[in-house]
């Protein structure tokens, strides 16, 4: 690894940020659904490279693990969207709020 | 040159990671992320860790966000959506809680002593090895992601299917 | 082998409704909701039976599978709250007008996700099943897809729960770069003295189990989702969900020590803001579901107040005096929270329309069973002595006293007052319950309920008995009001 | 012996308990005979009573104290408690006094509710309060008199609450409730501390830590709360229970509401048990308030002055049973201040012998509102004297009683109390001396005003009073003859007599001496003339509610007249529950009581209701800040909660 690993780190630190700012700016569902890919990327992202520093497969194994969860998630997060959409015809979170108080 | 691909597949990452949530329509930001996602995938060769750049080009890239993209087009509607718009008390908040949210996890990483790379077995981050590893001693966690994965199946037909009493 | 036979009662419990609901098609399978609990139940006794050999932990699958006490309990209540909301659903369904096979089949794979959550020590193997449960959870709390607040609930729950998961997924991360291992005893060992990279990383890990547990300020989700949810899929999720995620804390938690000064303030503080807020929010709420849903925060509040303990107390040789609280307080609320929300589902009205006070009005006459159900379960979330949820909480109280008095400084006292105030306040609106129950009259119409089936009557029973056994009464087969002290010591040891 | 101390509650248990099941029964619309709801909510503590008794036989040769072990009950690290039972003197007065004047209760009660529904839940919860009051009296730790304390509330909030259709009387339940948690916030503070000095809750076990040398200097010592020492803080926040169950001030306010229950319930709960409770405690723990004498100075000033205030309260009621309300809460300032000395027997005579005339007075007036057909006005009374002479005597015989004409009860137990605080030789004991000798004019003044306008002159009302039946006539009677003649148990050594009941206590009374020991001759003297002061104070008191209510009916009318404004003060019980609205209850309690309230009901406490209301609002808004339903908002509250986290930690 010709740079320094903490780069790769930053690089993943900003990416969580940018996930996590996904969350603040939009509120159209399927973006903000995006966002967490982002997110969840970020983490992978960090995980590989300490993977690379210990030499370590287990951090490969985990990133397989993520991503059989981000499929999961998709999977469950977009009929959601389906189901709301069939009953709203709206995405917007903004929408969300028969519930509170 | 490493560096250089490094620069590259960084920017292109965050820059499109950026794009993802910025663009104003959902297809578009879709798109972005998937560069974003192919970028992040040059970065993890670099990382000694081919098979996973693979699997996060064909699965993520490929397979996850083509649903996705298909669900969007599918629901989306045509004319403007004021859901599209940015929220701007969202970016406020963004800028004042993840600047320096941020900012604390760079320092820290930046300060933390980081172990120097250990020399890698050649066959690091092939199929073979995740595979072996995997199948081998990760075997229990293999079990309970195989419920995982059953359960957000029987999850979407719950919810998603149209006529389902 | 004889390891995983909870896991096998509930996924062969699980496939035998798929293939069945395959075979029956659109006509539904009525015969679901039984098969489950049937499941629930079996799984539940083969915890029971691993409890003996557990004293020793044994391990399995190269390590990742962990056989010990504190499991072992956990995976019981989880599996025991899966039975009594199995039994509970096909009522509530029903009432929707919903024959849904699919839900037994996704509560029965949560609750194995759960057992895999709190049987290892691997943190990975933990977050396979966190994940399980909540894709899981998500599903159940959208159940009802007709329903607006169902979906909503869903969605609500999803879209926070995937963001607290991404922010679990970066807290291990940190601690796996500081540590170049998930398996908790290396964490353990390579830990030695403290690191920002690995601090960072375990404050990360709390706030995503604290999202979990629903721990103030990562609590806003929780109110909105179990308003929505079906009320027994609300019941489950603020018993069971809390029992493995308060688990896997204390084992994360457990395996830093040379972090646990850091951030036993930090955790006191969190756990005096969940008391607080939870209370005091549930006084202001007309729903009950609603309120119900508040107090379960409050109650996370003083799981927090444990940890606090648990934190600040020395690591020695033999049982955690905190832990054991923590434990004891957890058997106790998901039985008494239980019982509440058994009642909750078996009053509300086909409509979905949620609970208000004034519904409970005269419910002493109208159903008696079912108003003691739900007094005997109000005064034990009081902690009214002879209740199994005073003992409880009295543990809570004897640890942080006990901390109190051994540290320097102010901190524990305030978190005893913290403890002290809100088990007062607590007091005002469970109270609420009961006269609303005993002393307004029935409201004008009577809500349309549909009649109660006769198992929903009996768990009902089986939980107040439980609830003042456990509470009250002698030893007996190693359960009562001592025995559950016991095994709480024995979880923690 | 074990065996009839453990069936005393059991008993009553089990009364309740099959009464619970009768009311389930009935409530399912199957008919219940009243006769066996009746037989077996009367045998329950009848039992419990001939057992009482033979305790009582048994405890000279079981050397004085009886214990009974029935299960280890709470095991918390090193704290073991038990449900165990225990039985000594004190015990036994107790005892005695709740199964005897409760099982004549019962029996009035079979009268009295005869017309009511559900009936068979009433004597349940009657019967289920009696056992409660049971455990209190006989726990041998303070966990288990805990567990008594708490369920004694919980059914006369029960009972209070009985006619629920009626919602003032609810709120009236819930007041009570509410007041009392208040004071069980002190107690259990106190618990917890005397745990943690005493390491054991124990009554033995903390006597024997307070006796020893290393137990009194911990107690002696500092606790770093305002100089006080640890007794003190231990003494007063248990005081600071006490004022809640026991009515004193400033606790005292949910009494008064109290009294919207059932008239047997008041004579039971409201003036011959559970509010003795606090009393009960306080003498049980004696030998810690021994080493306290701030703590001890503290009970006599509160309850002095409780003493002197309620009787000015009561003055000034015009409703039968406000006015015995008020007079309770005074003469439990009596018995406080009698167990406040240190020498406790004396306020237990008054627990005893207040019994006897204030369970007679209630029976007596709720006989008068059943005649009155539901009135209790006594400016709509009046002349009841010759339609009802049973209940007429047995009022008179104990309101003179209470009014301490000798050589009734009331004489001896007031007597004694005010002795022991006038010889008590500190600033308190002069001071509580003060208000109770001040009060007991007030006593005889508003007892025999009551009498006065209750069955003196001519009928005022629009109903047909008549006597009321045989089980109700007959138990007030048989409580107003114990009235009259219990005070025999405590002829003080002055007048020939031989103070029986201070004897029988004296085990549990560490330095039981006569003050004539320590003061010589002229204590004698003064003693005497405390006595003569007395008398001659009660009699004036009963004179002058004579001449103004028999012979000058008009005067008082006039007296209104000239002092308007106080008057209203008085009538308005000096505005105390305005006064707790803008002290008390809103910054403490309104966050509690408010939405109990409007669970309750709307508008029920008088004008308060809309400020504490707008109070639950602001607070439901604050708290809920940010739970607008929105998803960005919970994520950015999540995230900053994590921030907020990372820096506290990190930084």
């Amino acid at each position: 690894m010709a740079n320094d690993p903490k780069a790769y780190l930053v690089v993943s630190v900003l990416l969580f940020a940018i996930g996590m700012a996904g969350f603040l700016i939009r509120k159209n569902l399927l973006i903000v659904f995006l966002s967490v890919e982002l997110m969840l990327n970020a983490g992978a992202l960090a995980i590989l490279v300490f993977a690379r520093l210990y030499g370590d497969t287990d951090g490969h194994v985990f990133f397989f693990l993520i991503l059989a969860l981000a499929a999961a998630e998709s999977a469950v997060g977009l009929s959601m969207v389906i189901a709301l959409y069939r009953l709203r015809h709206k995405l917007d979170t903004d929408d969300l709020v028969e519930l509170r108080g | 040159m490493h560096q250089v691909f490094f620069w590259i597949f960084a920017s292109v990452a965050v820059g499109a990671g950026l794009l993802a949530i910025t663009r104003k329509a959902a297809l578009h930001c879709a798109l972005s992320l998937v560069v974003s996602f192919v970028a992040l995938a040059g970065l993890y060769f670099q990382l000694k860790a081919p098979f996973p750049g693979i699997l996060q080009v064909m699965l993520y890239a490929g397979a996850i966000m083509v649903l996705v993209i298909f669900v969007i087009m599918f629901l989306n509607a045509p004319e403007e959506d004021p859901s599209e718009k940015i929220s701007k008390p969202g970016v406020i908040a963004s800028v004042f809680l993840l600047i320096p949210f941020a900012a604390l996890l760079i320092g820290v990483i930046l300060h933390s002593n980081l172990p120097v790379p250990a020399a890698v077995a050649p066959d690091f981050g092939t199929v073979a090895s995740i595979g072996t590893r995997l199948f081998g001693t990760w075997t229990w966690v293999f079990e309970v992601l195989s419920l995982l994965l059953l359960a957000a199946l029987v999850a979407a037909v719950l919810l998603a299917k149209k006529r389902l009493d | 082998m004889d390891l995983i036979y909870p896991y096998l009662a509930l996924v062969v419990a699980a496939s035998v409704i798929l293939v069945a609901k395959f075979r029956t098609g659109p006509k539904g399978f009525a015969e679901a909701g039984p098969i489950a609990a049937v499941g629930a139940a079996l799984a539940f006794g083969l915890c029971i039976l691993q409890w003996g050999k557990a004293a020793t932990p044994t391990t399995g699958f190269h390590g990742f599978l962990l056989i010990d006490r504190l499991g072992v309990l956990a995976s019981a209540l989880a599996c025991l709250a899966g039975a009594v909301t199995a039994v509970l659903l096909p009522h509530h369904l029903q009432r929707a007008g919903k024959d849904r096979a699919e839900v037994y089949v996704l509560l029965l794979l949560v609750i194995a996700g759960m057992m895999a959550m709190v049987q290892t020590d691997h943190l990975v193997g933990a977050f396979v099943g966190l994940e399980t449960l909540s894709v899981g959870l998500y599903a159940l709390s959208a159940a009802l897809r007709e329903r607006r607040a169902s979906v909503e609930a869903g969605l609500k729950y999803f879209l926070t729960g995937a963001f607290a998961s991404g922010i679990l997924v970066f807290g291990l991360a940190l601690v796996y770069g500081a540590a170049g291992s998930f398996s908790l005893p290396v964490i353990e060992a390579k830990l030695v003295e403290s690191s920002g990279l690995a601090l960072a990383g375990i404050l990360l890990l709390l706030v995503g189990f604290g999202f979990k547990l629903s721990a103030v300020p990562f609590h806003m989700w929780a109110p909105d989702v179990y308003e929505g949810a079906p009320t027994p899929i609300t019941g489950f999720m603020s018993t069971a969900v809390k029992v493995v995620a308060a688990t896997a804390l204390l084992r994360v938690l457990d395996a830093t020590p040379a972090f646990s000064g850091q951030i036993v303030e930090a955790v006191g503080w969190l756990a005096v803001l969940t008391v607080t807020v939870g209370n005091l929010s549930a006084l202001a709420q007309h729903s009950v579901k609603r309120m119900l849903a508040y107090s379960s925060i409050g109650h996370a509040g003083y799981l927090f107040l444990a940890f606090a303990a648990f934190l600040a107390t020395p690591d020695t040789a033999g049982f955690s005096a905190p832990l054991a609280a923590v434990m004891h307080y957890l058997i106790a609320y998901t039985i008494t929270n239980l019982g509440a929300f058994a009642v909750l589902s078996a009053l509300e009205t086909a409509d979905g329309r949620g609970l208000t006070f004034a519904d409970l009005g005269g419910l002493k006459s109208r159903s008696p069973v079912l108003a003691f159900t739900l007094l005997i379960m109000m005064l034990s979330l009081a902690s009214v002595p002879l209740t199994a949820g005073f003992l409880a909480k009295w543990n809570v109280f004897a640890v942080l006293v006990e901390r109190a008095r051994s540290s320097e400084g102010p901190f524990f006292w305030v978190l005893l007052v913290a403890l002290i105030l809100n088990s007062v306040i607590g007091l005002a609106y469970y109270l609420r319950v009961i006269s609303a129950m005993y002393m307004r009259p029935a409201p004008e119409p009577l809500p349309a309920t549909s009649p109660v089936s006769k198992v929903v009557m009996a768990v009902c029973i089986l939980l107040v008995i439980a609830v003042i056994w456990l509470g009250a009464g002698p030893n007996v087969l190693g359960m009562g009001a001592d025995g559950l002290f016991s095994i709480a010591r024995a979880a923690a040891g | 012996m074990g065996t009839a101390l453990s069936l005393i509650p059991l008993a009553l248990l089990a009364g309740a308990a099959l009464n619970g099941f009768f009311s389930l029964w009935s409530a399912r619309g199957r008919s219940v005979s009243r006769t066996l709801v009746h037989v077996v909510a009367c045998a329950a503590p009848l039992f419990a009573f001939a057992m009482a008794i033979q305790v009582w036989r048994g405890l000279g040769e079981a050397g004085g104290r009886i214990t009974t072990q029935w299960f280890e009950w709470i095991a918390v690290g090193d704290l073991r408690i038990g449900l165990d039972l225990t039985a000594d003197a004190l015990t036994c007065v107790m005892l005695l006094v709740i199964t005897g004047i409760g099982s004549l209760i019962h029996i009035y009660s079979t009268a009295y509710m005869h017309e009511e529904e559900g009936f068979a839940r009433y004597f349940s919860a009657l019967n289920l309060f009696t056992f409660f009051m049971t455990i209190l009296v006989l726990g041998k730790n303070l966990a288990v008199l805990f567990v008594g304390w708490e369920g004694v509330g919980l059914c006369s909030y029960l009972l209070i609450g009985y006619w629920w259709k009626d919602s003032e009387k609810a709120t009236a339940g819930m007041k009570a409730f509410v007041v009392n948690r208040v004071g069980d916030f002190g107690f259990l503070i106190a618990l917890f501390l005397l745990w943690r000095t005493a390491g054991t809750l124990d009554f033995a076990g903390i006597q024997a830590y307070a006796t020893s040398e290393a137990g009194r200097a911990t107690l002696l010592g500092p606790s770093g709360i305002l100089g006080a020492s640890v007794a003190t803080l231990i003494g007063l926040l248990l005081f600071w229970g006490a004022t809640g169950k026991s009515a004193q001030i400033p606790l005292y306010v949910w009494l008064p509401d109290a009294m919207a229950g059932p008239t047997p319930v008041s004579a039971l709960i409201h003036a011959a048990t559970m509010v003795t409770a606090g009393v009960y405690m306080v003498a049980r723990l004696n030998f810690l308030y021994a080493l306290s004498p701030v703590a001890q100075g503290t009970i006599m000033v509160v309850a002095g002055v409780t003493s002197l205030f309620a009787g000015v309260m009561a003055l000034a009621q015009t409703d039968i049973k406000k006015v015995l309300a008020y007079s309770t809460i005074s003469q439990i300032g009596y018995m406080m201040l009698g167990v406040g000395t240190g020498y406790v027997a004396a306020g237990m005579f008054h627990v005893v012998t207040h019994a006897f005339f204030k369970a007679a007075l209630f029976l007596g007036s709720g006989s008068v509102i059943h005649a009155c057909h539901h009135e209790q006005d006594m400016r709509h009374m009046g002349g009841l004297r010759k339609k009802m002479p049973w209940t007429c005597a047995a009022m008179t015989l104990s309101a003179a009683a209470m009014a301490g004409v000798p050589p009734l009860s009331g004489f001896f137990s007031k007597d004694e109390i005010l002795w022991r605080a006038f010889s008590h030789g500190t600033m308190a004991g002069k001071i509580g001396w003060l208000c109770g000798f001040l009060g007991a004019l007030l006593t005889a003044f508003y007892m025999f005003r009551l009498i006065f306008m209750t069955f003196g002159g001519s009928y005022r009302g629009h109903a047909h009073p008549h006597e009321v039946p045989k089980p109700m006539w007959m138990t007030q009677g048989a409580l107003a003859l114990g009235a009259a003649i219990v005070g025999f148990l405590g002829v003080p050594h002055i007048l020939g007599g031989h103070d029986i009941f201070g004897h029988y206590l004296a085990p549990i009374i560490p330095d039981f001496a006569q003050p004539h020991a320590a003061h010589g001759e002229h204590a004698i003297a003064v003693e005497w003339s405390l006595m003569a002061w007395s008398v001659v104070m009660g009699l004036a008191g009963i004179s002058a509610a004579w001449w103004a209510y028999v012979k000058k009916p008009e005067l008082p009318g006039r007296v209104t007249a000239k002092i308007p404004k106080l008057h209203a003060l008085v009538r308005d019980k000096f505005r105390v529950d305005e006064a707790y609205t803008a002290t008390v209850v809103r910054p403490t309690e309104s966050l509690a009581r408010q939405v109990v309230l409007r669970g309750v009901d709307q508008g029920l406490i008088e004008g308060i209701v809309n400020g504490l209301g707008s109070v639950a609002r602001l607070l439901g808004r604050v708290l809920s800040f940010g739970q607008t339903g929105l998803l960005r908002g919970y994520v950015g509250i999540m995230i900053l909660g994590a921030l907020l986290l990372l820096l506290s930690v990190l930084g």
